[in-house]
């Protein structure tokens, strides 16, 4: 290692360089995200995809079995009820935070579904959760087309 | 067949919450050198480099391998970099392997670092999840793996208990008094852990991982060279690795397959039958304490359900039957691209007898392991003291 | 060392924004398409290793959210930071280990998607660079002047190149720019930063490209003509312009030296039959036949102006067209692999050379060609 | 499907993130005295003998550390420039100006900077560094280089 630079009085070293980096993007829905969610947004409809070999039924919706990679062609509509599969209450603030903390983040096994949705919980006391519990959609009024459509699921 | 391959030589660097002492090419050039002395060879040895490390937001570099690569005294040398994740590190040395068991090069250096003090690591895990899905929901590691360690603890109570993993953090942050280069080195309790501040359900503060700066490497050589550049090389006896869906909703993350899988390949190119038998050590990739025991079963390491016990009972502490951790695993420190290869150059070291003072006695097999994403990548690294 | 060889590929159509289609259905139609061209399927790959970028692909660890639309559940899949044919010599090393028969290799850039300028100046390390707000045109320019002045040539060279490329790219159906330019045109274009012209420089594109390898057995049990590789050789120059010897692509003169002496290659002029460069700006072709070794030092001009690598030369640089036609980042370097492994299985349709039985793909990366891959395939 | 809505075309989404770099001792010591006095420090190679400026800790060609600090310049030469004719978010000055290659005296290695947009900017030339008043420790500390008066 060589000498440090002298140094002058009042400066300090530097010892960092500050910076932001800002990337926008503008990418297409597709046809797949495009339909689930004008089916959330118009109709409170939760839609998934069929795989036409397997029979998985997959969410988010995809044109192609993330399992078996045989096209998935069918639109099923799915219920917006179902068990809660896993659940965690997030006390630490995150970036895109859904919520006040804290709240709770869950995998939701919806009637009809062969994977998770993930979503938020509310009108309850975290200490009242419990896998394997029923829970149900609260759908938003004013709904623009995006998993927010749903505000949270609820316990029936 | 392929050519046999073994690591002979490692560096790490000292971790810390932030090193700002050293840039990034810097910290990584820190364990290259350290790697390439260890290893006794002269730098120009070296036929080619791999670098991992995670990804790009962490360090708002964009093809940072252009830059890091230029730090590390091979210019003109062919340099790759693998970007998996929190398995980046871990796939990295892979990459080196197959280099040389390809019979392209003799001499192969992997470097991996990452720099979480240089970016805001709780923005840049946000941007890891689907834009279209679910970005916004259950956004950052903590969450994640809450999720995980709550659908665990879930099918497997009562056999299973939160405050096995509070032994866990017990267990490895002790473990890391012994080693010089970790991060937290803590005598804590199973009451502090279950006492310290909730993170996200059932993790608590005590239960994660810190942030770290850091950078590990090591030098990969062939058979002949091997043999003369160290007295015992850390064979690559086992390699696995695998991927699976892009969305951590369609994972069974209590038992991810990709790790279940890797683990097979790797026992299975081992001609390792009982793993728990055949393996000495363990070096898992815990970045929350109930993941070494979900680890530990997909590892076949025991039954689904029996990693609360195996914690509990002291089969996995420094004095049992079968050491997990020994460097006190990645709950000691995190530099997220690097860990993965962290894990294998201590299961290296384990084999090659250089762990120092966390050396376990007689080690001839050990195992690495690492996983990224949103728990959809796994890696599997067995070394052996013998070819 | 296990024989390997290409014997699938497929490309995308090329263009400038791949409006309404998900990269996850882009790659999903694209495997697909590749597998079939060598009559496999999904199970028969034991490996997939990806290309991609971060920032290009906005999300904070690339290729992660295509691993299914790749193929690659349940796999033995890693992803290379870098050029797709980058991704292909990893992949080609894990085939030529004997443990694997098979690789899919994939790589994808949608650059319509954000700022390609943006993402070039990401790449400008934080302390010298950055704030200077360089990015890949601009140092593509000063590398322009450095070799343009170091051998005295004249600045019409560059647009030459343009001119030959463009004409070639009328021929190939996935090109993104299918027009023949004139050399009042390319001289004509505006300064995006000069030396370099709008007409001179690659365009933005949306892309994707896959290859498959195979070991020997497997390539000969398949009913196609294996491309086979013979070559391979990579290379990284250091990082600052300043303290490089900027008038010479060092990187792939060294990437090319390798690849040529594990093909036993000594007079690539006469024993290739056809190159494949990814020249992001036209200067980097006349540079990259030096680099290459087609000529002398300095005389890549002169071996352009001879029509040596027009498409009737003896050794055609680019028949497809090149970077300056089609330039889907992360994948431009495979897809030159693509188009030579179709030039010396006879495959290349309308871009087809006559007799094409060895070839070169390269790929660059980094500002003004700070590194370089090169792979030799041979019928 | 009825009502269906013609939104959901596109996503529009950003990477936005703020870092803070650490320099390390030598890109530190050279960002100092570029602030603090004005100077510009190269760094010689203990491998190599080359004086690199703006220098690493590294020698990019042979690998060595680097063993001593060199002043060196103000005056240097342009080894190639090029134009950038249209204005840019992030551009360190009104456009046109030019990216300059610009060997110090005393350097073996050349520096990226920035000059105005005059003709005389050209490979050969010598140029002299203007800095600013109000320094901060950064690269653009030097406004930019000038062609020396004759």
């Amino acid at each position: 290692m060589i000498e440090k630079a002298k140094e002058s009085p009042g400066g300090g070293p530097v010892d960092e360089v500050d910076g932001e980096l800002h990337i926008s993007y503008r990418q297409p829905y597709g046809e797949h995200y495009g339909r689930f969610y004008r089916e959330m947004c118009d109709n409170k409809r939760i839609m998934g995809v069929k795989c036409s070999k397997c029979g998985a039924v997959l969410l988010p919706p995809r044109p192609y079995c993330g399992f078996c990679y045989e096209p998935a062609d069918q639109w099923v509509e799915l219920a917006d009820e179902g068990t809660l599969k896993t659940f965690t209450t997030v006390y630490e603030p995150c970036v895109g935070e859904p919520a006040v903390q804290p709240y709770i983040c869950a995998f939701i096994m919806l009637d009809g579904a062969g994977v998770h949705f993930p979503h938020l919980l509310g009108e309850v006391d975290p200490d009242d959760v419990e896998v394997g519990m029923r829970v149900k959609a609260i759908w938003a009024e004013d709904r623009k087309g995006t998993l927010r459509d749903i505000k949270y699921f609820r316990p029936i | 067949m392929a050519r046999a391959a073994a690591v002979v030589g490692t560096g790490q660097t000292r971790y810390a919450n932030r090193r700002d002492d050293v840039n990034i090419p810097e910290l990584a050039r820190e364990a290259a050198s350290r790697a390439i002395e260890d290893a006794g060879i002269d730098p120009r040895d070296i036929e080619a480099v791999v670098i991992g490390s995670g990804p790009e937001v962490f360090e708002g570099v964009n093809r940072p391998d252009l830059w890091v690569g230029s730090a590390l005294g091979q210019a003109g040398r062919p340099v790759t970099r693998i970007q998996t994740g929190g398995t980046s590190g871990a796939g990295a040395t892979i990459a080196a392997f197959y280099h040389v068991a390809s019979g392209l090069h003799d001499v192969v250096l992997a470097v991996s670092y990452e720099k979480l003090s240089d970016g805001i690591p709780s923005y840049s895990f946000s941007t890891l999840s689907d834009p279209f899905w679910d970005r916004g929901f259950s956004s950052g590691a903590a969450p994640l793996v809450g999720l995980q360690s709550c659908q665990y603890l879930a099918r497997h109570a009562p056999k299973v208990r939160e405050d096995h993993g509070a032994m866990v953090a017990v267990k490895n942050r002790k473990n890391a008094m012994r080693n010089p280069y970790a991060q937290l080195q803590m005598e804590i309790t199973v009451d502090d852990v279950m006492n310290s501040s909730p993170v996200a359900s059932p993790i608590k503060a005590l239960d994660c991982c810190p942030l770290s700066d850091g950078a590990a490497a090591l030098v990969i050589a062939e058979e002949r060279r091997a043999k003369k550049m160290a007295s015992r090389p850390a064979w690559f006896a086992g390699l696995g690795a695998c991927s699976e869906s892009p969305y951590a909703p369609n994972i069974d993350m209590a038992y991810p397959e990709s790790c279940v899988r890797a683990a097979q390949l790797a026992y299975q190119m081992a001609w390792i039958y009982d793993p728990v038998r055949e393996l000495d050590v363990a070096e898992i990739f815990e970045a929350f304490s109930f993941q070494e025991l979900i680890w530990t079963e997909a590892l076949g390491l025991c039954n689904p359900g029996e990693g609360g016990r195996m914690v509990e009972s002291g089969v996995t502490a420094m004095e049992g039957e079968f050491p997990i951790n020994p460097s006190g695993g990645v709950l000691s420190a995190n530099p997220i691209g690097a860990s993965g290869m962290i894990r294998q150059i201590e299961a290296a070291m384990q084999v090659m007898g250089k762990a120092g003072a966390h050396q376990l006695p007689g080690v001839r097999k050990s195992l690495a392991h690492s996983w990224g994403g949103v728990v959809q990548f796994s890696t599997v690294t067995i070394f052996a003291g013998e070819l | 060392m296990e024989e390997v060889a290409v014997v699938g590929w497929a490309q995308t159509r090329h263009e400038r924004s791949k409006t309404g289609q998900t990269c996850q259905k882009m790659l999903y139609d694209l495997v697909n398409t590749a597998l079939q061209s060598c009559s496999m399927t999904i199970r028969d790959i034991d490996t997939v290793i990806d290309a991609g970028s971060d920032f290009l692909d906005g999300r904070g660890l690339s290729n992660a959210l295509n691993l299914d639309a790749m193929g690659a559940h349940s796999k033995v899949e890693s992803k290379v930071a870098g050029d797709g044919l980058e991704a292909a010599i990893y992949a080609f090393m894990k085939v030529a280990s004997g443990m694997f028969s098979s690789a899919l290799v994939v790589a994808y850039g949608k650059s319509s998607e954000s700022s390609i300028r943006r993402q070039t100046r990401a790449g400008a390390e934080p302390f010298y660079a950055r704030p200077l707000g360089i990015d890949a045109v601009a140092a593509g320019a000063l590398q322009e002047n450095a070799y343009l002045h170091h051998y005295g040539i004249d600045t019409s060279a560059p647009a030459r190149v343009a001119v030959k490329n463009r004409a070639a790219g009328t021929a190939n159906p996935y090109a993104q720019l299918r027009s023949e330019v004139t050399l009042a045109e390319v001289l004509g274009s505006p300064e995006l930063v000069s030396p370099i012209r709008r007409l001179e420089a690659c365009p933005v594109t949306d892309g994707a490209c896959a290859v498959v390898l195979a070991d020997g057995p497997m390539s000969r049990s398949l009913g196609v003509h294996p491309a086979w590789i013979r070559g391979i050789g990579h290379s990284q120059d250091a990082y600052s312009l300043g303290s490089r010897e900027l008038h010479k692509a060092v990187s792939a003169k060294l990437a090319a030296r390798r690849a040529y002496d594990m093909a036993s290659i000594t007079d690539p002029h006469s024993e290739l039959d056809v190159i494949e460069v990814s020249e992001f700006y036209a200067y980097q072709e006349l540079m990259l036949y030096e680099a290459l070794g087609l000529c002398a030092e300095g005389d890549g001009a002169l071996l352009l102006d001879a029509g040596a690598t027009a498409h009737d030369g003896q050794t055609p640089v680019n028949p497809s067209g090149g970077a300056l036609c089609a330039n889907p980042l992360v994948a431009t370097g495979l897809v030159r692999l693509a188009e030579s492994a179709a030039q010396v299985s006879n495959r290349g349709g309308n871009v087809q050379i006559d007799g094409a039985r060895r070839a070169l793909a390269h790929s660059g990366g980094g500002f003004a060609m700070q590194s370089a891959a090169c792979v030799i395939l041979e019928r | 499907m009825e009502n269906a809505s013609e939104e959901h075309e596109f996503l529009d989404s950003e990477i936005r993130c703020s870092y803070a770099w650490s320099t390390g001792e030598i890109v530190g010591g050279f960002l100092e005295a570029l602030r603090d006095r004005g100077v510009i420090l190269g760094a010689e190679c203990g491998g190599c003998g080359s004086v690199f400026v703006p220098p690493q800790s590294y020698c990019e060609q042979c690998g060595g550390a680097m063993k001593d600090w060199r002043e060196v310049g103000p005056r240097g030469v342009v080894l190639s420039w090029a134009r950038v004719p249209e204005q840019f978010e992030g551009a360190p000055l009104e456009a046109p100006f030019r990216y300059v290659l610009v060997r110090l005296a005393g350097a073996d290695t050349s520096m990226l900077h920035v000059t105005p947009d005059d003709e005389r900017v050209k490979t050969g030339v010598t140029v002299v560094p203007e800095f600013k008043e109000r320094r901060t420790g950064a690269i653009t500390d030097i406004r930019w280089f000038v062609p020396e008066e004759q």
